[in-house]
This record gives C-alpha cells, structure tokens and sequence, in this order.
C-alpha cells in the first residue's frame, strides 16, 4: 500500500465506522466493540506513517480540483503527523472511557454519539492532513458541525442555549473572519498550498500583514484567542468525553494546530519575523494566558475551571508559536502533546467523579481522594503537568518555549509564562490538597470508583503525562525536521 | 436531417405541445404521468445540448427555416444551457417528488390542467433561454408568467389568490416595460434579433430613446427577477403557492429574467451607451447590497418557514447582481454559477419543506418543532441544503461564494466593502438556517403527543427527490466542474461583447 | 408639423402613465385591470405609430401597382400577438378577482389586507 | 395632412376617455367607456395603415374583453368605492416617469418619416420577398404565419393558458341538463322573452358567423386571420348564448367539444411543426410539405391559421361560459 492509500485510508476508516456503528446501533455491545476496533485500527494506521515522516517523507494525496488550481488534497508532515498521532491514539483510550461514562450515566442516544464521534475524529485528521487552507476550511467546518451535535447531546433547553454559543461563535468566526482572509490569501498570493517558508511573501506586505493575521488568528475560533473564547466554557455542557477528547484535544487542538501552521506554511516565521505589524499577537497570547488563568481562579465548576484553563494552555501554544523561534516552534509542538496527555486525564478524573459521585463543584471535593484514590491520583500527576512540574510532560514543553523565548531575549514572554505558573498553580494546588487531606463534608452519598473503563483510562494517559516527560525523544525528533526547515 | 440537429426546437415544443395533450385527459394519475415523461424528456435534452455546447460551441437553429434578423433563430450558448438545465431539472425533481404533496393541495378533477399549466412554464422558461429574438423573449415571458400565475393560484390558501393577483399586476408591468424598451430599441435600429440589433445599435446617433429603453428594459426585468426594491410579489408568491411548485418556481424563474437582463446588458448596452459600466455600478451595486441586507435581515426575524425562505431568495438575487455589477470575469463567472448553486440549494430548501408541510399543519417555526425526531431523513436533508445556502465548505453554495468574494476582493475598496456585506449576509444566513434547524432538532412541540406522535416521514418519491437534489447540492460543492465551466464559458461570452 | 409627428408618442407616454396611475393608484382590482388594459393599449400605440410611412397603404400587395408605398407589416405582427396577450391576461385577471371576491366578499385592496391582518 | 389632423383628434379623444375611465366611479359605466376606447383605438389603427390589428382591436378589445368585463361585473360589485385622499406620490411619480418618456421622444423619427430605420431594415425585405417566397399578397398574413410562426404559436399558446387558466380557478361549465328546469321556474332564459334583440340577432347570428369564416379563409389576401375569425366567431356564439340561453349555446358547442376546441387548435398547429419537421425541414418550415415550396407555404399557413382560429374561438366561449356559469 502507498502511503497515499495509508492517507486515504485514514480518513475513511473513520467515517466507515460511523456507517458501521449506525448499522449496529442496536446492539450496544457489538456497536462498542466496532468503535474500539476501528480507533485502534486507525491508531495502526497513523502510527505506519510515522517511519516514512521521520525520515524526511512527505505522502501526498490528491483527491480533486475544484476550479482555478485549488483543490482537495492532503499530505502529512511533522506537524500533521503528531497532531493526527496524537488524535487517533487517544481515541482508543476515550473510547474505553466512554464506554464506562456513557454506560455509568444511562445516556440516551448512544449510537448518535458514537457515530458523530468518529466522524468529528475523521475532520479531525482531514485537519491534521490538510495539504493546502481550503482543505483545512472544509475539514475545519465539518469538525465543528459534526461535535454540534455532541455538545447539545442532553437536548434540555440550557443546553442548547449553549450548544448555540458554541457554534455561533465557531461557525461565525469562520464564515466572518477566516474565510475572508484565506480568499484575501489566494487573491493575492494565487495558491493556498502550505509551502514551508510561507507563500505571502513578496505579496503582501507592512500592516496588511498583522491584518491578515489577525483575520486568521480570531478566524479560528476554536484556537480560543480572547474574545473567541467564550464558546469552549459553553461546551463544558457536553457529556465529559466530549470534552476530554474534542474539546482537551481534537477540536480545540485543530485550532491552534490550524494557528501554527497558518504562520509556519502561510505567513513563514521569518517574514512574520521581519515584519513587525505581526507583533501584536505575542500580547494577544500573553493576555489569554493571564486572563483565562485569572477566570480559572474564580470558578467554582470543575468543569468549567478546566475549561479556563485549556483557554489559558492553548494561548501557550499561539505564544510558543509568535516567538518565532525554531526553539519556541518545537515547544508549540511539544505543548501541543503534553497539554493533550494532561487534560484528557483532568476530564477523565471529572468525568469519572461526576459517574461515581454527581459531584460538579470544587468545593464538594474535600476528602474525595479517600474514596477515589486511582482517580484522584492521575488528576494530581495531571494537575501537576498543567503548572510544569517536573517530572511530567508539561515541564518539556515550559521549558522548550522557555528556551525559545531567551534566544531572542522575549521577555514579555518569558514573564508571562513565569506568571501563569503561578497561578495555575494557584488554582490547581488548593484541589489537590483539599481532595487529599480536607474532611468531606458529613452527608454525602457513600461511593467508591467510577466504573472500571474510566478508571484504566484515565490511568493510562496520567502514566502517558509521566512517560512523556522521559520518552520524548521520537516527538522532538520528528519536529526539529520543523526547526531544520525552518533554519 | 437527424434528430440531433432538431433538438433545440424539441426542447420548447416538446413540454408546449404536451399541454394541449394533458388539458383532453382525464385522471390525475395520467396527467401526472405525462407531464413527467414531458419533463425528464425536456432535461435529458437540455443535457444533450449542454454536452454539445460544451464541446463545439454555441448552437444556432433557424425556426421555420428562415434566417435571421427575418425569421426567429434559436441561440444556445454556454449560458443558456445553464439556464435551460436548471429550468427542466428543477421542475423534474419538483415534479418526480411533488405528485403526492400537489395532491393534498389540488382536488383531482382539476389536476390535468394544473400539470398542463405546469409545462407550459417549463416550455416558457426553456423558451427564454434559448431565443436569440428580443420579441420571442416577450412572448414567452408571458407564456410563463400567465401558466405561472396559474400554478400558484392554486395554492390552498385564499392568499394565494390576492398574492397571485399582486403577481399578475407586477408581472403585466414588468413585461410591458420590457415591451416599451424592445419598441424603443426597435425604432432605432429596425429588428429584433439580438446579434442583428448589437451592429445596429452602434450606428444609432441620437441615444435618448436607446437610453429610456435601456432603462424600461433593466426595470422591466428586475420586476420579474424581483430585485430589490421591486421584488414585492415574490414573498407572498412563494408563501402560499403549493409548497411543490415553490421549490420549482425558486429553483429558476427569476434566473431566466435576470439571464435576460445579463443578455440585453452586456450584448446591447454594455458596449454602445457612454459610460454605461458606470451606470450599471451606480444603480445595480446599491440595489444588490440594499437586496442583500434587507432580506437577510427580514429573514433574521420572520417566523413563517416560507415567507423566511422567500427574503432570503431576495438576498441571494442580490448576490447574483452584485457578482455581474463588476463586469469583469471573476464577477460574471460568480454570478452565473451561483445562480446555478442558488436553484440547488433553494430548490431543495423547498422541497424539504413541501415534505415537512405533508405531514405537519402550518408552517411557523413552532409548527415545526421537534421534527427532526418524526422525519429525520427530510429533517437532514434540510440540514443540508441549509449549509449549502449559508455556504459551508464541501457544499456548491460554498463554490460560488468562494467566487464572489474573490472577485470582490480584486475590486479594491468598492469591493472591500461588498466582501462586508456579503459576509454580513452569511453571518445572517447562518443565523436564519440555524433557527429553523435549531427548532426541528430541540425545539418543543407545543401539544406533546398530539399532532407531533402521528407525525411520520414524507412518502418514498418525495424523499427520494428532495435527496437527489440533497445529493447534487453535495456533488457540485466537492466537483464543481460542470458548473464553473459553464459559468466561466457564459462570463467569456458577455464579456466578448464589451470591448 | 414637426412637433405634430411627435404628437402620437406623447398620446403613448399619458396613456401610458394614466393606465399606471390607475394600477398603482386605486384599491379596486377591476379599476386596476382596466387601467392595465389602458397600459398596454398605450403599448400598442407606440408600435402602430412606428408602422406608418408617409403616403403609405396596408401591406397589402396589389397586384400591377409597382410603385405602391406600403406600412411596415412587422410592426402589426407584433402588436397582433401582444393584443391576443392582453386579452389572454385579463381574462385570467378576472377569473382570479371573480374568486377572490367569493373568498373575501370584497375587491378593494385595503379591505383584503385588512382581513388578512386580521386573521 | 388630414389624417394627421383626424390622428390628432383621435388621439386626443382616446386621452379624454382614458382619463374618463379612471376617474369613474360607477364600473359599468368604465367597462363600456373601456369599450368606447378600444373602438377608437381600432379607428386609430386604421388611420395608421394597419388594418389587421384595426380589426383585431375592435373584435377583441371592444367585443370580447366587453364581454368579458360585463361577466366578471356581474359576480362582483359594481362601484368603486370613493378612494381616500393622499396618492400624490403617485401622480409625482407618474408625473415625473411622464416626463421623461415625453423628453425621449424627441430623439424619435417622426410620424410617418420613410427614412426612420424601421423602415430601412428587415421590413423592406418582408415586402419585397413574400410574393416570391410564399405567393400571398398579406404580407402581414406572411410575417405572422411563416415568418415568424414561432411566436404565434406562443400566442395560442398563451391563449390556451389563459383557458386553462380561467378553467382552473372558476370551474368547467358542467353538463346543463339539470339546470334547465330551475331555470325555466324562475323565468331566467336572457333574452329570449325580449323580441327585438331576439329577432334582430337570429337574423345577424349567420351572417356573423359566416363573416368570421370569410376572415378566417381570405385572411391571406385581406386582412384578416385565425385570430380575428376566432374570435369574431366566439362572439356570434356569445350572442347566440345571450338570446337563446347559455343551455342552448352550450348544446350547439358542448363543454366537451370546447376543451377539444382549446386543445385541438393547438395541437393542430404544433403538429404542422412536428410534420415539417418529420419530412427533413426545419420546426415550422413549411417549404417541406409540397412539391413546390411556395405552395407548401400556402398550405402551412392556411392549415396553422385554422388551428389558430379553433383555438381562440375555443378558449373565448370557454371563458364566457365559465364566467357565466359562476354566476348561478
């Protein structure tokens, strides 16, 4: 099989599966064993692509032209390669948890779910695989349409309230903002096809430029820039897998994986570098960051406060990104895996005490740790990684922007990040130690462990949190090909 | 002489001398029948034709043999094909699937001659695309408008007469403006043919009656195109015609006026009245955008499904103006394929609702709740055409917004501020297409158990049409080919008449 | 007698606009549908006016007569079948206002859209 | 000289009766003022040398739509209601478009003037190649029946669907036989108690009807054609119906044999198309149809000329009788 076919097949495999799961929705037990088999099918495949990535290759398929030279076609490179990794090997750990979750909780509509799950995963790597901006929108698009349903699962009337948020601003953002600036790019440039070293280059140039970045940055909503954030909070009332995969990983990830490449492939680090109208987003960034931590603090809903938080962590990846370092580009990319490892295993933990024990808010949590202690365990690694302590994965990539940002002497990002530890930990250390040594208050409902699925995966990806910080070696190698390219 | 080379006569008379035939039958099963096969015959030859037309070019074919500027010629080109297969296959999509909904709406001793009516649009529609005589244009306007009047009178509601009414009166005028125009431009150059009438009208020394002509003529046509701000009979039209015949008027009628304005625009006036580019952008541009924002925004608040539909149709032939206002390539060939996307995609909007009001009584946003759970294929298929009218990547409305902003954006600041408001106008469709999907998914039926638990999916045919259009609206988003060629072919064409 | 060979296409532009006047100015759809029988009937007259040539005769041909002058036949072609339009889209005019008075009980515009407000 | 002075006062009559008609208020008496302002448009028509469209004006525009406006009155309120004040933006907007369209007008040939381009282009070839090309002295006859046969088709196709049309909304006039005898119990048969107009018309009914076929069939050498024979000959009918009761029109023409008459015409006329277009010519070109071409152009238009006139006399009485079968 070329690894044209391997593309191919990893975009279909997905979307077969949602045929097949629709087909089987009947018997929950056979439909649950499809899901599994084809996340971990799929996991297979992603994985093949990796040896012929990290030796320089770059697979391209290509499935049609539309008219005046664009077409749909995807090709994988490092970049890509570790979000679709990424993606589709947390699939299989999420789908083991949902399996529990959804089980656990009685949810109706099971079958929807798992359907719009795997076809959110397919967008996903279309995402992931994008060989130019046009496939990115398309896939872009059916991401958001396809978790639509998903997140206004419940059905009741706050939820779809909320549901409306979520693609309002989405879908706004794109129609409004983001599609506008990729046909201002192809007017322009005539091709929308990811170069390295960008394409505007010689095109556009002095403040259009930081026009059209911001065009592209608020463009994608789902990279939760300030004031495009508002709709990953009103996600939240999606079921927690939901949450953990798409909106700790999948979706949220494709935003600012979409933010990245738009300035590696599109604008080109240097001549972002060189044109100082680009600066702005480094504040940008810088201001999510201090912001969306300072909001995390004063929440009192788990979820919610998670939420905050991711708003807060994927800034870190914009910022990583506006360095405009080698260094600080590798650091986006590493951040982009740590910050999935951690948070997926923050949602599993509350997802897993909302199934045990209904509990949503922060202050219900004192002296949970007794009666959850597996859970409550990886929710502290997690926690743990999220501020940047070694050893977990979070530390690599703190210290990978860290780095980045010394090189060329940024110290609007370097206080920034010394601040936002700060107050991650302020937000995240109070839990922790509550949940462990606080007396639960008298009264509550006598509970033990979520259900056995949820437990094995949130324990998988907090034991991934640990191991990430040790075997980082094949991640950094396959995006220092990133650095050389751009050096 | 083979058949091939009378195919442009057969694509008129096919359809017109069905009707006769429909009006001595009895039974509405027959009726239905015939007018059918009249239909799929009339598409598999605008197909035939546009497969002819794409390979050696423009067709000609005398009628009766005589010669122009003497006798009436048919002229087929890129752009006319377009028309002609939107024309035959909206009405066969809308007629294959409508034959239970027109049921309901229609009592069977009346239904031959409704379907005779129904093919007389057709064969008027077709006729307009393919004429090449100023004069024919007229009669066959009126050949549709008057079977037209006919197929929405018989809507149920007794609106439907006073809309019609209000339609006839508007129609009239139009066609007569656009009568006065063809006299006026007569007088001066003695024909009616147009490639006779373009070498002529250049000689003309005195403009002043070639000017008021130009003018009758543009508002003639944008009366029966219903642009802004004379598109008053067109919400009420739609609204209370039978849901089937408003899926195949929506698909295409005002796109045959606005292809003959494009025709007369760009073939006669474009290149001989000074500074006629300047006057086409001074009164065409503010129209389209004022069309634009004031549909999108009665659409925002409008509750009835139809009447929401109907502004946003307004809207939309603000698009397809604005597109051909920069009378350039870019803008012409965005005109043109969105005219062709627009019909798939309001055509099936339609549709979707034709099956909806099968099974639910009214059509308020609140009759609709809850829906999605009682018909979820058509409530998809709603979906669907929804995305493709707001324009969602991997759908055709998406291919021809593309290539509207794009031809915006090569027009400097005018056409910064036209990418504003057409994004405006997107961010208004989305919000519009998101209330009605919105309700049929989540929304509450008001009485539970009531009308909502007997609520079933619409009849096979019905689902299978509107799925088939479903489909299409999916296909050309993701191969535009077809539409684009054409469309970039038509834009060639009425720019080789400006010099 | 040069402003009197404009003379008829001034007749065609009141006609016109009294015919118009009275479809946009008065609530009784038969007083509309004769105003837009006027409307197009000023139509006619701008092409009729067209036809005429000095000295001329009905096209015609006689036989023997060589140097005869005759009207312009395309013209009267035209108006031929726009006559039979007119007729065609009064009739059908009619019918829909015959119906629409059974269903309202009047046929003044107003008081239909008063109704319908009120319904 | 003294027909632009007749065409003057003509015209300026035809304004006076126009504005009449708008300004009453009383609908009868507008319809038959209507009736009045097609009869001097007909004159009109006639001082400008066109005398096929005279008669056709005064058939349909005087007698037929007459008619039809009385059938339509007598199921409706006769008066207008007085408007309210305050439609100045009307009459500003007429006013102003007036203005305009009069302003034109000056760059237009003037009345009568050889040397207007109509005259220049096209027409002459009309009048030089018909006796040549079809061997008919009606160049009017030629242009509408061959020439430009396309759109005449068009034409009884919009008649057809105005049929249709009026068919659809008011219903087909049903079999009458039961109706006779309510009728007869309360009196109402027209006319026909009435003797002057019943002996006056019995007496006109045949020439009538005999002058309709003489229009119909001469129509290539003198004005005239299937459309004024038609609808010359629903008006014989008509008249027939109003003195003799509709009972009787409608044995003499059966509701049946109307919709025959509606569709038949033009399926007559559409089908000389598919035969000419059977024997290798073009859609409508009849050169094919004889040996000698000239002749088979004389057989096309005499035979789709018939179709025209089935057509129209066809879908007028059909109106008729759907208007007054309305009424009981």
């Amino acid at each position: 099989m070329s690894p044209a076919d391997t593309i191919l097949l990893a975009l279909v495999l997905p979307l077969c599966g949602a045929v097949l799961i629709g087909l089987c929705g009947r018997w929950p037990n056979l439909r649950e064993t499809i899901t599994l088999l084809t996340a971990t099918a799929l996991a297979a495949v992603v994985w093949s692509l990796t040896p012929l990535i990290m030796d320089g290759g770059r697979p391209r398929l290509h499935i049609t032209e539309l008219f005046g030279g664009l077409e749909i076609a995807f090709s994988v490179e490092p970049l890509g390669m570790l979000f679709a990794a990424l993606a589709a090997t947390l699939w299989i750990v999420n789908s083991v948890y949902s399996i529990g979750y959804m089980r656990g909780n009685k949810e109706k509509h099971q079958t929807r779910f798992y359907i719009c799950f795997a076809i959110a995963i397919a967008a996903a790597l279309g995402v992931a695989f994008a060989d130019n901006m046009l496939t990115l929108f398309l896939c872009y698009e059916i991401l958001t349409l396809s978790t639509y349903p998903l997140v206004s699962h419940k059905g009741d009337a706050a939820t779809v309230r909320s549901a409306r948020v979520y693609l309002g601003i989405l879908l706004g953002s794109s129609i409004g903002l983001l599609l506008p600036a990729i046909i201002w790019t192809y007017v322009a440039t005539g091709t929308l096809t990811f170069t390295p070293g960008g394409i505007i280059d010689g095109f556009i140039d002095g403040p259009a430029v930081g026009l059209l970045l911001a065009l592209y940055v608020f463009g994608v909503g789902k990279a939760a820039v300030m004031p495009m954030h508002r709709w990953l909070p009103a996600a939240m009332v999606a079921p927690t897998p939901v949450s953990a995969l798409l909106h700790a990983v999948a979706v949220v990830k494709a935003g600012v994986f979409t933010v990245t490449k738009v300035i590696i492939y599109i604008f080109g680090v240097d001549e972002l570098f060189a044109e100082p109208s680009g600066e702005w987003l480094l504040y940008a960034a810088a201001f999510t960051i201090i912001a969306a931590s300072v909001i995390a603090l004063r929440q009192q809903n788990l979820k919610r406060m998670l939420a905050y938080s991711t708003i807060g962590q994927l800034s870190y990846v914009i910022l990583a990104a506006a360095v405009l370092t080698p260094l600080s580009e590798v650091g986006a990319a590493i951040h982009i895996v740590a910050h999935a490892l951690g948070k997926i295993t923050l949602f599993f933990a509350a997802g897993a005490i909302y199934t045990a024990s209904k509990k949503t808010e922060l202050h219900q949590l004192a002296g949970i740790g007794a009666r959850m202690p597996w859970t409550m365990a990886a929710f502290t690694i997690a926690a743990l990684s999220m501020i940047g302590v070694p050893p977990t994965g979070g530390f690599v990539s703190k210290w990978f922007i860290l780095a980045g940002a010394f090189q060329t002497d940024n110290y609007v990002a370097i206080f920034t990040i010394i601040l936002s530890t700060v107050l991650n930990a302020a937000y995240f250390l109070p839990i922790i130690f509550a949940a462990w040594f606080a007396k639960e208050a008298p009264g509550g409902k006598d509970h033990g462990e979520a259900p056995w699925p949820a437990v094995l995966a949130l324990s998988i990806t907090a034991l991934g949190t640990l191991a990430f910080f040790f075997f980082n070696q094949p991640v950094l190698e396959l995006e220092s090909q990133l650095m050389a390219r751009i050096e | 002489m083979s058949l091939a080379t009378q195919l442009p006569a057969l694509q008129v008379a096919v359809p017109l001398l069905t009707a006769p035939l429909l009006v001595l039958l009895r039974g509405p099963g027959l009726a239905w029948a015939a007018a059918c096969a009249a239909s799929v015959m009339a598409f598999v030859i605008a197909i035939s034709l546009t497969a002819s037309v794409m390979t050696t070019g423009a067709i000609s074919y005398a009628m009766g043999g005589w010669p122009g500027p003497y006798g009436i010629v048919l002229e087929i080109d890129a752009l006319g094909t377009l028309v002609l297969l939107l024309v035959t296959g909206a009405s066969t999509a809308a007629l294959l699937s409508g034959r239970a909904s027109l049921g309901l709406d229609i009592d069977a001793g009346r239904q031959h001659l409704f379907y005779a009516a129904w093919l007389i649009v057709l064969a008027g529609l077709s006729g307009i695309a393919i004429t090449g005589d100023a004069f024919n244009v007229f009669v066959f306007m009126e050949i549709s408008s008057l079977a037209t009047y006919i197929l929405i009178a018989a809507g149920p509601d007794r609106r439907a007469l006073t809309a019609t009414f209000k339609y006839l009166i508007m129609g009239t005028i139009g066609a007569t403006f656009y009568l006065i125009g063809v006299g006026l431009v007569y007088m001066m150059t003695g024909t009616l043919n147009f490639a006779d009438m373009e070498s002529r009208i250049a000689d003309v020394s005195d403009q002043r009656p070639i000017l008021v002509a130009a003018g009758f003529i543009s508002v003639g046509l944008a009366l029966k195109a219903a642009v802004f701000p004379l598109h008053l009979w067109l919400p009420g039209a739609y609204t209370y015609a039978p849901h089937v015949v408003t899926a195949f008027l929506a698909a295409c009628s005002t796109k045959v006026a606005i292809y003959v304005l494009l025709r007369f625009d760009f073939f006669l006036f474009q290149d001989n009245l000074v500074g006629h580019t300047m006057q086409f952008a001074v009164f065409l541009v503010p129209l389209a955008i004022l069309g634009i924002l004031v549909g999108s925004a009665v659409a925002m608040v409008e509750s009835n499904l139809k009447r929401l539909l109907a502004f946003s149709s307004v809207a939309q032939i603000g698009y397809i103006l604005l597109g051909a206002s920069f009378a350039n390539e870019a803008g012409l060939t965005a005109a043109v394929a969105h005219m062709f996307n627009h019909a798939l995609a309001k055509g099936a909007l339609f549709l979707a609702v034709a099956a909806i009001a099968m099974r639910v009584n009214g059509l308020r946003l609140q009759d609709i709740a809850g829906i999605g759970r009682r018909m979820p294929l058509t409530t998809a298929a709603l979906a669907v055409a929804g995305a493709s009218l707001v324009g969602v990547p991997g759908t055709a409305g998406f291919v021809s917004k593309w290539l509207l902003l794009q031809a915006a954006f090569a027009q400097g600041a005018l056409g910064i501020a036209a990418v504003v408001v057409v994004i405006a106008s997107s961010l208004a469709a989305v919000f519009y297409v998101w209330r009605i999907v919105e309700c049929a998914y989540f929304g509450n039926a008001q009485a539970p158990g009531d009308a909502a638990a007997v609520v079933t999916e619409a009849p096979l045919p019905m689902l299978l049409g509107l799925w088939l259009v479903v489909i299409a609206n999916v296909y050309f988003g993701l191969a535009p080919e077809l539409p684009v060629s054409l469309a970039e072919s038509a834009a060639a064409d009425l720019l080789r008449h400006v010099p | 007698m040069e402003l009197f060979g404009l003379f008829n296409y001034w007749v065609f532009a009141l006609l016109l606009m009294v015919g118009f006047y009275a479809v946009i100015s008065r609530p009784n759809l038969i007083k509309k549908l004769l105003g837009l029988s006027i409307f197009q009937a000023a139509v006619f007259l701008l092409y009729i006016t067209m036809d005429k040539v000095e000295g001329g005769t009905a096209p015609i041909i006689q036989k023997g007569v060589d140097d005869a002058i005759y009207s312009n036949p395309l013209p009267q072609v035209l108006i031929l079948t726009a006559i039979v339009v007119g007729i065609s889209t009064l009739a059908l005019g009619l019918a829909l206002v015959v119906r629409i008075y059974e269903a309202y009980g009047t046929i003044e515009e107003d008081e239909i859209q008063q109704q319908d407000l009120n319904r | 000289m003294i027909t632009i002075v007749f065409g003057v006062f003509l015209l300026t009559l035809l304004l006076i009766v126009a504005i009449a008609i708008v300004r009453e208020q009383d609908l009868f008496t507008a319809v038959t003022l209507m009736g009045i302002f097609s009869l001097l448009m007909a004159a009109n028509f006639f001082v400008l040398d066109a005398a096929d469209v005279a008669l056709t004006e005064a058939a349909v525009g005087a007698g037929i739509s007459t008619v039809l406006l009385l059938g339509a009155l007598a199921l409706t309120p006769g008066r207008e209601r007085s408007i309210p004040k305050g439609r100045w933006l009307a009459l500003v907007v007429v006013t102003l478009t007036t203005l305009v369209v009069v302003h034109a007008t000056f760059g237009n040939p003037r009345l009568g003037d050889p040397g207007a381009p109509v005259h220049q282009h096209v027409a002459p070839w009309y009048l030089e190649q018909t006796p040549e090309l079809i061997g008919i002295p009606n160049v009017v006859t030629a242009v509408l029946g061959s020439f430009r046969a396309y759109d005449t088709l068009g034409e009884v196709i919009v008649v057809l669907t105005a049929g249709i049309g009026v068919l659809f909304l008011l219903g087909l006039p049903g079999a009458v036989g039961e109706r006779r005898r309510e009728e007869l119990a309360l009196g109402r048969t027209y006319l026909s108690h009435h003797l002057v107009p019943q002996v006056v018309g019995r007496l006109l009914i045949p020439f009538i009807l005999l002058f309709a076929l003489y229009v119909q069939f001469h129509g290539e050498y003198g004005p005239g054609g299937g459309f004024q024979a038609g609808a010359i000959f629903a008006s014989a009918i008509i008249l027939y119906a109003l003195i003799e009761g509709e009972r009787e029109a409608l044995t003499v023409i059966s509701p049946r044999l109307l919709v025959w008459m509606m569709a038949g015409g033009a399926l007559l006329y559409g089908g000389v198309g598919v035969v000419t277009m059977l024997l290798g010519g073009n859609f409508l070109d009849y050169s094919v149809l004889a040996e000698d071409p000239v002749k088979g152009q004389q057989w096309g238009i005499i035979v789709i000329e018939l179709g025209v006139g089935i057509t129209v006399a066809g879908v007028l009485l059909a109106i008729y009788h759907a208007f007054a079968a309305r009424g009981r």
